[in-house]
């Protein structure tokens, strides 16, 4: 589009040299030393550590306290109650420290324990497999101009042009039951399916910001370094452009995290999430919103646990981007 | 320019025949028969044979396809001997458990999404952008850190939990306003204001919240650019160089965001509609999904895309204008 | 004695930050009358620039403090509220910045954003103000007033740009014009028109100036007074005459006599030791202290504790030194002595490197899927060069003459088009990138910005340390000690092995970007513009480090760059290029004592030098107009749109690159013979029309190696080639 | 026959619990004397005039076309207010409402003597909704659309196994309806079903004796259809109405408005009480959203009822406390439903892993999640107490197995069981339509096979596809959630169908011929006492066999607005009365 441009680097070095004054250190390290400096980040770290660590650890802490995330307790409900949970705040008691399940009387904190389990695998493995295709494809396509660039520049065309939830939605019988046929339980090909879809439709947005990193950051002088080193082609999009899509990368993933386990939330909430026996945090809030005016304590546990990893998860990709975005909060004016 | 609309039309064109075929193609590889699916309980072979040949299920793909396109401009006629009824052009199918044509269907529900849409666009646009710029604007003071910190909030619920909050407070506990019962607004104006208040708010918190975050970076960015300091080196009044300088270059990467946003709540805002129970596409969508009913799948999911494609190209040209650097070649 | 218009007492401005308060400005002080320049240099860093937004009350208050008193006629500036200052601003003070790319409003034709300042400060109708336009623009020297009201900024040249930004700043006949770098963003030709165009306009308007700067060729062509800064004080002020023919301070001293002249050659540029100093953690004493040549001349080591004062001279002329007065003029005289002298010295060997009738053109592709080329940039066109070991080929030019496409190919980092690139007698042009594998061991490349051409996820070992993985080299002793040997013979402390880049300042990167290059001992090294980015005390280094390594281990370099001065302290011979062709080349000394080509001629009288008496004196040939675009090359000979010289005949016949002189080459038709005294066979002014019957070699072996021709034609002298001959062959 | 479950999953999709459709099948003893003036006896008189509004889940009614209508609330809403049948259930809550009256016929029919031939008069007056005479042969034209099976799809066919016409190789009737051009033989039809001179009498030869055939005429598929006006697949979008009201709106997913029919004549119709002036149906509100209006019960909703059931979070509310808020607008009451999970004879053959596995389900826990006490009482056998003749305790749970089984099951037993069976317990798959009860009771079943040491997989099922999977052998597997209503006040529509070999909801696959000559020999019997104690014999037979786990003995709620009148549950369709609600104060 612009020819003028092309040689205005030639001599516009001012901007740039205010930062020599600053004896630095490594850009991990500078960043790490911002984030730390963020008390919002580092609670909500905390927070997030916790999550992790209690939904890993939750088989034994479950067993610890002598829960079950899946026996039924027929004593927990009142029948004349239509198996609402007996007692008062949901059935809490000494065997049940957050009450029960309506209709199951199953344990809600176990439940809780190990819906992060599945929310928190579902979530991460999606953004993994987002993270690796949508970087592959995106420093393939920026590096390689011509016709693989067009080709998969087309393709996340199409791919972004799906309604995407719709087809998460109208996929799901097609597709698990593909999954099925492949030998997985019906739980799980739910789970698979979930990752499988989130990945599919996720990537080409991290493939476009890849891609338009590498396009500015291959005509950076270093790759022409290498280049004139006679380095080959892997070495240049691994070692060379990869090392510096770390921060866009770093800062996608913290982005999509919280929209991943907020999306399973509310495809479970739609009826073509997780099912039965699994527990999820979307399944839980998709059966406990019938329950707000009965039990409303059903539907503030799982509620308040995805508020607050969701936005535990946004305060901490806020900070992060902040820390990686090497334009804030160090220049001199 | 002309060329520049022509050949993106042409790539939008193709984008949809390939979404079609694609959409086509998944969907007929449902495990169950399509055939099956139109003959009710009371089914025997012979019937299931005879509906296959009379919706032109036992062609090839290829050519139940090809069928499907020469719908689109043809309109399609169904069935055989006295019993045959056509859809008119452009036909995108006939939905054999709802005994309607796609087309009608869609468009009978089309509006509804759209008031949704189009009013919490408005909503969030509005709330969304002032708020970000009167983050912007109070930079590094605590009225932005509470603007940013309650965006986030709002950011950080899912759409569905904020709807059903709302549903229960303000419908159920409160009684404010009655239970969302959805009439056209020209029948009920008054009726269709309540309805369609509470899922307006909804799309509106999410978004919005969204938007105050992406306006107020992009005006910082803006306002950090040398020719609002040339503006100021001016003698304009501050006013003026955020008016004037600041916003029109600030907000033009938000017009990507804020169209593509609305096609794609006009392609069914699935979450919402389901919670408040309004009528729209993406409820029309998500119980056919659930009633293995194709045809309005498939039509659903292209008027969706259709919706994505076109305001990709509108989004484009309204960059231009915007932006007299973009020239469209 | 008349009350100064400006007076500015005091000023200082410093910024919280993470790390600390930054202060930015410390306790300055100047006047400047109406009619009269003041020029502000400094390196980056040295609070120049904030010094002028802090009176422009651009400064954002919120975040900064500034103290002190500055007035403008009778307005105070540093109290007064913000409305007070917005209504000066524009129509008393004005401004122009740097970088006219963004400076101006992308979205606003430039004749609404004139018309806007203007009628901010002033009641006019639409219909005065557009016309008010009009005549700005044509005083600022925009062609075509009425058509390019209407264009939008991107529309324009960089050149073009700066000239609505003047416009927009004198529309309100302003009393005082800041200029900060106002030319540093552009090509010298275009510097030379702007800073004429201010000249001008300063006396139309009795404006007075400031002007910031780092450039002091600049300096000595405009200013009347100089204020010189670093780390956020004044440390010397005085008359232009004072700065530059009697500098008191070590660092002002320095500065002279780091830049690379294009009136002198020295052997070796003196630069200043060491990098400015944080502006957090400032030395104690004078905060020159530490870079300080002349510190040690003080006793007691008071330098290192003391804050001199700035001290007047004269009534015109002060300081901020330690150094008594004669210790301080007989510094700066030694040290400015040495700046003139130096020889020339021949280098006759066979050129390692060289490329043959290259042609390097990028195809302007259309359309999204199917690419089809609509266009040609002809960034080179048929270009000969050549460069022998231990020699450097200079290739000069304005941005977007080819210069760096050229040296690019020649490397092999672009494919040409068409001819070919010979190295070590071998013919690589076809090469594939697998074979040229091992070649790269002995060609490397310098580049242009530091920040860039190093990957800030390296460490200093592993950037310098990856030629030898790709290379598959094990020197003896390891990678890791060869590493820490390159880093210590550019000057780097081999224990930062493992820091990052961003560790290092803009001089230091440098060093580790030429510590790449020559760590396998290449023998041709490409340096495309290796100190522009470089601030000048730097940049003498640099340039002091590039040749050393020369010497040491005889490398090739060809040394693309836009500054003449720079090309002329480095190169032994020098190309210049315009629009993708070379019009001139020779060795240095014929170049800069007499070009022949009209281009070369008015690039050189366009660079200022840093020596007022002689500034006063040149004469100066403004080049009219722009570079032309390389999409569409203009017919014959692709300077005729803006040469002065110009004919008939320049528009249709395409010159070839004869020789004039012994060793000489210049394409023109009508070259400016004059100046070749008598060396020159040719006719007096035809150029090339009487010929001496030629030994025209075949054209495939026409390479632009003057040496090489030289030596095989003993008499060094009368070749030149017929255009009705050789026309079609080249 | 009739299932019709397919609403009733469709709606638990969505959102809600448990089928709420009821099966087209009336019961009670048959007598033929009741007087048609009589229609009102069982209600109060109501006030004419106001709206009255039904809100529903369904996006839509499944069919408005008589022929294809078969779903129970479809039947008593459309039978109520815009289609007469020949003879109708009587209004009225408890026994008496499943009593016939005439409807459009003059009475309740003649039979002849062998109960082969039936004949019905239609009365003066009766026409459709422009004013056209309804005669005997619009509903000779409306039945025969029933043949029609590849477009008049859903419907009940009665009408193709009882009328008298010559079946072809296949099985299938030789006449295939009235829209074919060409090639349908139409004499077989014209033989068996004949009209009068003055076109008003309809007389129908079936190919079995029939006795309670003037039961059967109560489903709109034997209603009538002008024939100019059929648009066949279409006629489900622009019917004609017979009854007091017609159909002025019917926007799907969104509304349905009924009209008076002006052309309705009163004095041809003692059935129908047509008291409000309007009717309007809601489609697609959330379950929830209608529960909580009609708790709410404000504004419009005061005359709102609920087409589908209350969901069992809000049963507490409004029946666990003595609410008088809620105490004149509310019915817990049986529906005909018995749930039950049946254990696939081919997936399973050995008896005593089959025993196990009933043994072994926690049948507490699947009343539990299906509501408590609300849901119903634990089953012990496929028939339920209102078929009161047929029923007697099965002792499944008490002896039948040797020892008593406790609710919350047995798994020691279960595996003593297994271990007895002498083979390995195959690993099983239980399929169930996706809605969070079923999939809540699935869990159940899950983690109690699980302790009895038997593997099972889970098998949601999209429910708009639930059947079409169960139905096919290939695709069925070893455990099915299942439910049945009785199409007669007789087991005779219970036993043959669930286990018999020809049984249309044989979905175990059972094939036991001494079984099967037992059954057919009770359905010969014409002695109704001792027919009862054989289906009883056979019930308990069945459960021996363990071909299916009953669990529940299923339970309705409803509730409605406070300013609706004659609102209860109507046995024959376990449904509202619609014909008879009314407006309290218009």
């Amino acid at each position: 589009m612009s020819l003028d441009t092309a040689d205005a680097s030639a001599a516009s070095p001012a901007a740039a040299s205010t930062e020599d004054t600053f004896a630095g250190i490594s850009l991990r390290r500078l960043a790490w030393r911002r984030l730390k400096r963020d008390k919002g980040a580092m609670i909500a770290m905390g927070v997030l550590i916790l999550v992790f660590v209690t939904a890993l650890l939750a088989p034994l802490i479950v067993s610890v306290l002598g829960l079950s995330p899946y026996d039924f307790d027929n004593s927990a409900l009142d029948p004349a109650l239509g198996s609402l949970p007996a007692g008062s705040w949901g059935g809490v008691s000494a065997d049940h420290p957050l009450g029960v399940e309506p209709l199951t009387g199953r344990d809600l904190l176990a439940r809780l324990l190990y819906g992060a389990r599945v929310s928190m695998f579902i979530a991460l493995t999606a953004v993994t497999l987002i993270a690796i295709i949508g970087t592959v494809v995106g420093i393939v396509a920026g590096y390689k101009s011509g016709w693989v660039d067009t080709i998969i520049g087309r393709s996340t065309d199409l791919l972004l042009a799906f309604p995407f939830i719709l087809m998460l939605i109208a996929l799901s019988p097609v597709l698990t039951q593909r999954l099925e046929a492949l030998g997985l339980s019906p739980e799980n090909a739910r789970i698979i399916y979930l990752v499988i879809v989130f990945a599919f439709f996720g990537w080409p947005y991290l493939a476009r910001l890849i891609r338009g990193q590498v396009l500015s950051l291959r005509e950076r002088e270093f790759v022409e370094a290498a280049v004139a080193s006679g380095a080959p082609t892997r070495r240049i999009l691994f070692k060379e452009i990869l090392p510096n899509l770390w921060a866009p990368i770093i800062v996608y993933v913290t982005i999509s995290l919280p929209t991943l386990i907020a999306a399973e939330a509310a495809l479970s909430y739609l009826g073509v999430g997780v099912i039965e026996p699994t527990p999820s945090w979307g399944k839980m809030l998709a059966d406990s919103v019938r329950y707000f005016a009965v039990v409303p304590t059903y539907l503030f546990i799982p509620g308040t646990a995805l508020f607050v990893v969701v936005y535990a998860f946004n305060v901490f990709g806020d900070a992060v981007r902040d820390a990686l975005d090497p334009r804030t909060g160090r220049n001199l004016r | 320019m002309t060329g520049y609309v022509i050949r993106r039309l042409l790539t939008g064109i193709l984008i949809l025949v390939l979404l079609s075929m694609v959409t086509f193609l998944l969907f007929n590889a449902l495990p169950t028969d399509p055939a099956a699916l139109t003959c009710g309980k009371s089914c025997t072979p012979q019937v299931i044979e005879a509906n296959r040949v009379r919706l032109g299920l036992d062609l090839p793909l290829w050519q139940q396809y090809l069928e499907f396109v020469k719908g689109l401009f043809l309109g399609r006629t169904y069935g055989s001997g006295s019993q045959t009824f056509t859809c008119d052009a452009p036909a995108l199918g006939y939905s054999f458990r709802r005994g309607e044509c796609v087309t009608p269907l869609i468009l009978g529900v089309l509006p509804v999404t759209i008031y949704l849409a189009v009013g919490a666009f408005i909503l969030w646009m509005i709330s969304g952008v002032l708020l970000g710029i009167y983050a912007a604007l109070r930079r590094g003071r605590w009225q932005e850190k509470a603007t940013l910190g309650a965006a986030l909030v709002g950011y950080s619920f899912p759409s569905f939990f904020i709807g059903l909050l709302l549903l229960f407070f303000v419908v159920i506990k409160w009684q404010l306003l009655p239970y969302p019962d959805y009439v056209p607004p020209q029948d009920d104006p008054v009726q269709f204001l309540q309805t369609m208040i509470l899922p307006w708010i909804t799309l509106a918190l999410v978004f919005a919240a969204f938007y105050i975050r992406l306006t107020r970076n992009q005006m910082l960015e803006t306002l950090g650019e040398d020719y609002i300091r040339t503006a100021r080196a001016k003698g304009l009044p501050e006013r003026t160089v955020i008016r004037k300088h600041g916003l029109r270059a600030g907000l033009t990467p938000i017009v990507t965001a804020a169209g593509l946003d609305l096609a794609g709540l006009l392609g069914g805002a699935i979450i919402v509609e389901s919670v408040f129970t309004l009528p729209g596409l993406g409820r029309l969508a998500i119980n056919s999904v659930l009633d293995a009913d194709l045809p309005v799948i498939t039509g659903t999911v292209l008027v969706a895309g259709f919706f994505i494609v076109v305001a990709n190209i509108i989004v484009d040209l309204l960059y231009a204008v915007i932006d007299p650097r973009v020239r469209l070649t | 004695m008349t009350v100064p218009f400006l007076r500015v007492e005091d000023l200082s401005v410093s910024f919280p930050t993470e790390d600390g308060v930054v202060t930015a400005v410390d306790g300055v002080s100047f006047t400047v009358e109406r009619g009269k320049t003041l020029a502000i240099v400094g390196e980056s860093g040295s609070g120049k620039s904030v010094t002028s937004q802090a009176l422009m009350g651009l400064v954002n208050k919120r975040n900064a403090r500034v103290e002190g008193q500055a007035w403008v006629g009778d307005n105070e500036l540093i109290s007064a509220t913000d409305d007070e200052l917005r209504k000066l601003r524009g129509s008393v003070m004005s401004m122009i910045f740097q970088d006219p790319f963004a400076s101006l409003h992308p979205f606003y034709r430039i004749g609404a954003q004139l018309a806007e300042a203007a009628r901010v400060h002033r009641d006019l109708s639409k219909a005065d103000a557009r016309q008010e336009v009009l005549t700005m623009l044509g005083k600022v020297g925009i062609p075509n007033p009425e058509r390019r009201i209407d264009d939008y900024p991107h529309q324009l040249s960089g050149g073009m740009r700066q000239r609505v930004m003047i416009a927009m700043a004198l529309i309100n006949g302003p009393s005082l014009l800041i200029a900060d770098e106002p030319t540093t963003a552009l090509d010298v030709t275009v510097q030379a028109q702007i800073m004429e165009l201010l000249d001008e306009l300063q006396d139309q308007y009795n404006t007075a100036i400031i002007l910031i700067t780092h450039d002091l060729g600049v300096v000595a062509d405009v200013a009347d007074e100089v204020a010189v800064m670093y780390a956020g004080r004044l440390v010397e002020r005085g008359t232009l005459e004072d700065i530059f023919y009697s500098p008191q301070m070590p660092y002002t001293v320095g500065l002279l006599s780091s830049v690379p002249r294009l009136d002198a050659v020295s052997d070796r540029l003196t630069p200043i030791a060491g990098q400015p100093p944080s502006l957090i953690r400032l030395p104690a004493g004078c905060v020159f202290q530490p870079r300080c040549a002349a510190a040690h001349l003080v006793p007691d080591d008071r330098c290192a504790h003391e804050r001199p004062d700035l001290l007047s001279v004269s009534s015109t002329h002060a300081v901020r030194c330690l150094l008594d007065l004669e210790a301080r003029e007989r510094f700066a005289a030694e040290s400015l002595a040495a700046v003139v002298g130096g020889t020339e010295e021949q280098h006759e060997r066979i050129p390692p490197s060289r490329a043959q009738d290259l042609v390097k053109h990028f195809p302007i592709t259309k359309g999204a899927i199917r690419k089809k080329t609509v266009g040609t940039v002809s960034a080179v066109n048929s270009v000969n060069l050549g460069v022998s070991a231990g020699e450097t080929l200079g290739l000069v030019g304005e941005s977007g003459c080819g210069k760096s496409t050229a040296g690019r190919t020649l490397l092999k980092l672009l494919e040409p088009t068409a001819g070919k690139v010979f190295y070590d007698g071998r013919d690589i042009t076809g090469l594939s990138r697998k074979d040229m594998v091992p070649l790269r061991r002995e060609l490397q490349m310098i580049f242009q910005d530091p920040y860039s051409s190093l990957n800030p996820r390296h460490t200093v070992g592993g950037i310098i340390s990856a030629p030898y993985e790709v290379q598959g080299i094990e020197p003896v002793g390891g990678v890791k000690r060869a590493v820490q040997e390159t880093m210590e013979r550019v000057g780097l402390n081999p224990e930062h092995y493992n820091r990052y880049p961003n560790e290092f300042s803009g001089g230091q990167r440098q060093r580790i970007g030429i510590a790449r290059a020559v760590t396998l001992r290449p023998k041709v090294v490409v340096c495309d513009e290796p100190v522009s980015a470089l601030d000048v005390s730097i940049q003498a280094q640099v340039i002091n480090l590039l040749q050393d390594l020369q010497d040491e281990f005889g490398i090739a370099y060809i040394f693309v760059a836009h500054d003449l001065s720079v090309v002329r302290q480095m190169s032994h011979r020098v190309a210049v290029m315009y629009l993708g062709s070379i019009v001139e080349i020779t060795d240095r000394h014929s170049l800069y004592a007499s070009p022949l080509h009209p281009y070369t001629h008015a690039l050189m009288s366009a660079v200022p030098v840093p020596d007022p008496r002689l500034e006063a004196t040149r004469e100066r040939i403004v080049l009219q107009g722009d570079l032309p675009s390389p999409i569409n090359l203009p017919s014959g000979c692709v300077f005729h749109t803006r040469c002065f010289r110009a004919q008939e005949k320049c528009r249709h016949d395409i010159p070839q690159l004869l020789e004039f002189a012994p060793g000489h080459q210049v394409a023109c038709h009508f070259p400016i013979v004059e100046s070749l005294g008598h060396d020159l066979i040719l006719g007096p002014d035809s150029g090339i029309v009487e010929l001496e019957a030629p030994e025209v070699q075949p054209p495939s072996e026409v390479i632009a190696d003057v040496e090489s021709a030289g030596s095989s034609r003993p008499e060094g002298i009368d070749y030149a080639a017929d255009p009705n001959f050789s026309e079609g062959e080249w | 026959m009739g299932k019709a479950y397919k609403n009733g999953l469709r709606l638990a999709a969505v959102a809600s619990v448990g089928a709420l459709a009821l099966a087209a099948c009336g019961g009670g003893s048959t007598s033929s004397d009741a007087s048609g003036s009589a229609a009102a006896a069982g209600v109060t008189e109501g006030t004419k005039g106001g709206t009255i509004n039904a809100l529903t889940l369904s996006e839509q009614w499944q069919h408005v076309d008589p022929q294809r209508m078969y779903t129970g609330v479809d039947i008593a809403f459309f039978t109520g207010y815009t289609t007469r049948t020949l003879t109708q259930y009587k209004y009225a809550p408890g026994a008496e409402g499943t009593t016939i009256v005439p409807d459009m016929a003059t009475d309740l029919g003649t039979a002849s003597a062998d109960a082969k031939t039936w004949s019905f008069t239609i009365r003066d007056g009766v026409s459709f909704q422009d004013g056209t005479p309804v005669t005997c042969e619009d509903i000779k034209y409306g039945v025969s659309r029933t043949f029609a099976t590849d477009i008049i799809t859903d419907g009940p066919a009665y009408a193709i196994s009882y009328l008298d016409i010559p079946k072809l190789e296949d099985g299938t009737s030789e006449y295939k309806g009235p829209f074919l051009a060409e090639g349908s033989i139409v004499a077989g039809f014209d033989k068996a079903v004949t009209c009068s001179e003055d076109n008003k009498t309809i007389t129908f030869k079936l190919n079995r004796p029939v006795g309670d055939f003037n039961y059967a005429v109560t489903l709109p598929a034997f209603s009538p259809v002008p024939k100019a006006a059929d648009t066949g697949e279409k006629y489900d979008d622009n019917y004609v109405a017979t009854g007091p009201y017609k159909i002025q709106e019917y926007t799907k997913g969104q509304k349905m408005v009924l009209v008076r029919n002006e052309n309705w004549d009163p004095a041809s119709d003692d059935y129908h009480l047509a008291y409000p002036d309007q009717i309007v149906v809601s489609f697609a509100i959330d379950a929830a959203a209608i529960d909580q209006r009609l708790i709410a019960d404000a504004g419009e909703d005061k005359t709102a009822v609920m087409v589908g059931q209350l969901q069992p979070e809000n049963l507490a509310t409004i029946f666990g406390t003595d609410d008088p808020r809620f105490k004149d607008r509310s019915v817990d009451g049986y529906d005909p439903y018995v749930r039950y999970t049946v254990i696939n004879t081919q997936k399973v053959p050995n008896l005593k892993q089959r025993i196990a596995i009933a043994v072994a389900i926690n049948r507490a826990e699947v009343i539990a999640a299906r509501g408590g006490d609300f849901a119903g009482d634990i089953a012990d056998g496929v028939i339920k107490p209102n078929l009161a003749a047929d029923y007697a305790p099965s002792g499944m749970w008490t002896d039948m197995f040797g020892q008593a089984v406790p609710d919350t099951g047995d798994p020691e037993f279960a595996k003593k069981l297994i271990a007895e069976s002498g083979e390995p317990m195959p690993e099983l798959t239980y399929q169930f339509p996706q809605n969070p009860v079923d999939e809540k009771i699935a869990a159940s079943y899950q983690a109690a096979l699980a302790k009895a040491g038997i593997t099972v997989k889970l098998e949601p099922i999209e429910p708009s596809q639930y059947y079409g999977i169960v139905f096919d052998p290939e695709k069925a597997q070893a455990l099915i959630r299942s439910g049945w209503a009785p199409d007669w006040q007789n087991a005779s529509t219970v036993i043959p169908e669930l286990f018999g070999k020809t049984g249309g909801f044989n979905l175990g696959l059972v094939d036991d011929p001494a079984f099967e000559a037992k059954v057919q020999e009770a359905a010969a019997m014409t002695d109704r006492a001792a027919q009862g104690k054989a289906w009883q014999a056979l019930n308990k037979e069945a459960m021996q066999n363990a071909w299916v786990v009953p669990t529940v003995f299923g339970k309705a709620q409803f509730l409605w607005g406070s300013n609706v009148g004659n609102a209860f549950l109507w046995d024959p369709y376990g449904s509202m009365p619609y014909g008879a609600l009314f407006v309290k104060s218009a």
